[in-house]
């Protein structure tokens, strides 16, 4: 059976956020339909998305620049894009180009929790 | 390692649609690990290879503007990579029969912030980031040339 | 799968030598996964290149003898392989610039108590079990090409 | 650090059998390399061998070659082969050539362990 390129799968929306699992690879082939499906999420209103990286292979360029555009979206709205537990190998690409400076990214569940009711405290 | 003594080198041409792009990865990784690189650098020299590729699928055939992500299928449209294994380093050049640089300098960003405001610019950016030795080139009879070196650490 | 309408192809050139046949591997497999063939299929279709280019590393270029594995490293020896990937099929031509039919005929055994025999005879016989179509001819530029198609099941 | 091509391990020597474990690749590539390893062990005056293939992922007609010279040269001293828990695609491509039925293939250490006792009992 063929394994696919990307899967993208709405896991659940929370009372703030949308947690959506990313798995395969997020390069120049599959990042329309990526952008198609993060725009259809948007659109029904979404502020805060949470990206499930876990079983995501690779991102390039393609990827990364699907992921800014997302995030500035996001923030314009007060919401925040998250990266949730990428691995190694996709952290460390985001790390060395200093990504990880401008994404959020949280290496696991609570470090997710912590960051959103930080902002709420924020917000406040 | 490769201990035969002497360096080897090896091409791929292929037609110029993205599908390509996940099957050229795991060839490139295969060489890159089996050279003796570390995961870090095989993770870079994949990705530095994939941009070069993906600037050829999105900007030497024409149909499509910096930042415009348009990947038509069009078979007619090559891509050459030619591999060369050497004892301390590995060099990859990227070979395209396009519009080369007649819709302007071929440059990439010069930081994060830069890329923030323009929205594109990141793949050169990564390649030069990533590789120890990067040069663009316009031979005559073809598009672009990038090629690029990466020395092995030990 | 690809589903671009048209069918394409692609082109390796590398050399002859031993270390390049666990890169191409990867290489071949990756794509005949995206095609959509089964794992079973897949490793049929692995087996079946590696068994053609490990010929040419042993016959095509003249210093060993069937059933004696020297596989020395000679860069000048080169393997080609390409592609093409069609809606229900692949095909895979191997051409080598070698000794082609002149060290006799090119056949494999016709069972296992032959191979259990003579020790030798083994690639093509892998080859024609596992391939739905095999050509092996002799152009006149080049030394051996042997061209197999598997086709999609489903 | 360098995955490597073929790994050779001679594990235990049990008082029948050497047991080897054999992980990577076995193709024209590292045949000799195999070749040579078997070469020594069977010269210690081996008459037994277990081939320990967990982590075999791939194998060719090189690899098939050198287990089919192997198998002859162990029965030709009343002795045998064992290929030890082959990988679901090593199995099948052994399967679908017919060389499950040349070789001794024993799917766990059970199957390896029953097939020395009823050899035992034949012998006697
Ligand atoms: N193969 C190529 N052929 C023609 N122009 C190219 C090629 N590769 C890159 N370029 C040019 O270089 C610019 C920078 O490329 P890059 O850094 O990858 O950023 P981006 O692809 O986001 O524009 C491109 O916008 C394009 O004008
Ligand atoms: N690329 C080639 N060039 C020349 N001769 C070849 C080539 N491939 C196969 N042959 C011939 O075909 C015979 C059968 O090959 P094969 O079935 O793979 O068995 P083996 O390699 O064990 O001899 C070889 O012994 C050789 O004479």
């Amino acid at each position: 059976m063929k394994t696919f390129d990307l899967n993208i799968r709405l896991e659940t929306r929370e009372k703030n956020y949308s947690l959506i699992e990313i798995s395969g690879y997020l390069d120049a082939h599959t990042v329309n339909m990526f952008e198609n499906r993060m725009e259809e999420i948007l659109e029904s209103g979404e502020q805060n998305m949470v990206l499930d990286l876990l079983d995501l292979n690779y991102i390039s360029s393609a990827g990364i620049g699907a992921l800014m555009s997302l995030t500035q979206r996001l923030r314009k709205k007060h919401g925040d894009l998250v990266l949730l537990r990428p691995n190694r190998k996709v952290y460390k690409i985001l790390d060395l180009l200093g990504f990880t400076k401008i994404f959020v990214v949280a290496l696991d569940e609570k470090e997710m929790e912590d960051f959103f009711k930080s902002k709420k405290q924020e917000q406040k | 390692m490769y201990d035969m003594g002497d360096e080897f080198s090896l091409e791929i041409h292929c037609p110029g649609t993205t599908r390509i792009l996940s099957h050229i990865r795991p060839f490139i990784c295969s060489i890159a690990r089996d050279m003796g690189f570390s995961d870090e650098e095989i993770a870079q020299i994949e990705i530095s290879v994939d941009e070069a590729c993906s600037n050829v699928l999105s900007h030497a055939y024409g149909n499509s503007l910096p930042g415009d992500y348009r990947f038509d299928f069009q078979p007619s449209y090559q891509i050459r990579i030619a591999l060369k294994v050497a004892k301390d380093h590995l060099q990859i050049t990227i070979n395209d029969f396009g519009v080369g640089n007649k819709k302007g300098p071929h440059v990439g960003v010069r930081n994060l912030e830069e890329y923030a405001q323009k929205g594109h610019g990141l793949g050169t950016y990564i390649i030069k980031k990533f590789m120890d030795k990067v040069e663009i080139s316009y031979p005559e009879d073809s598009g672009t040339q990038v090629s690029m070196v990466k020395f092995l650490s030990r």
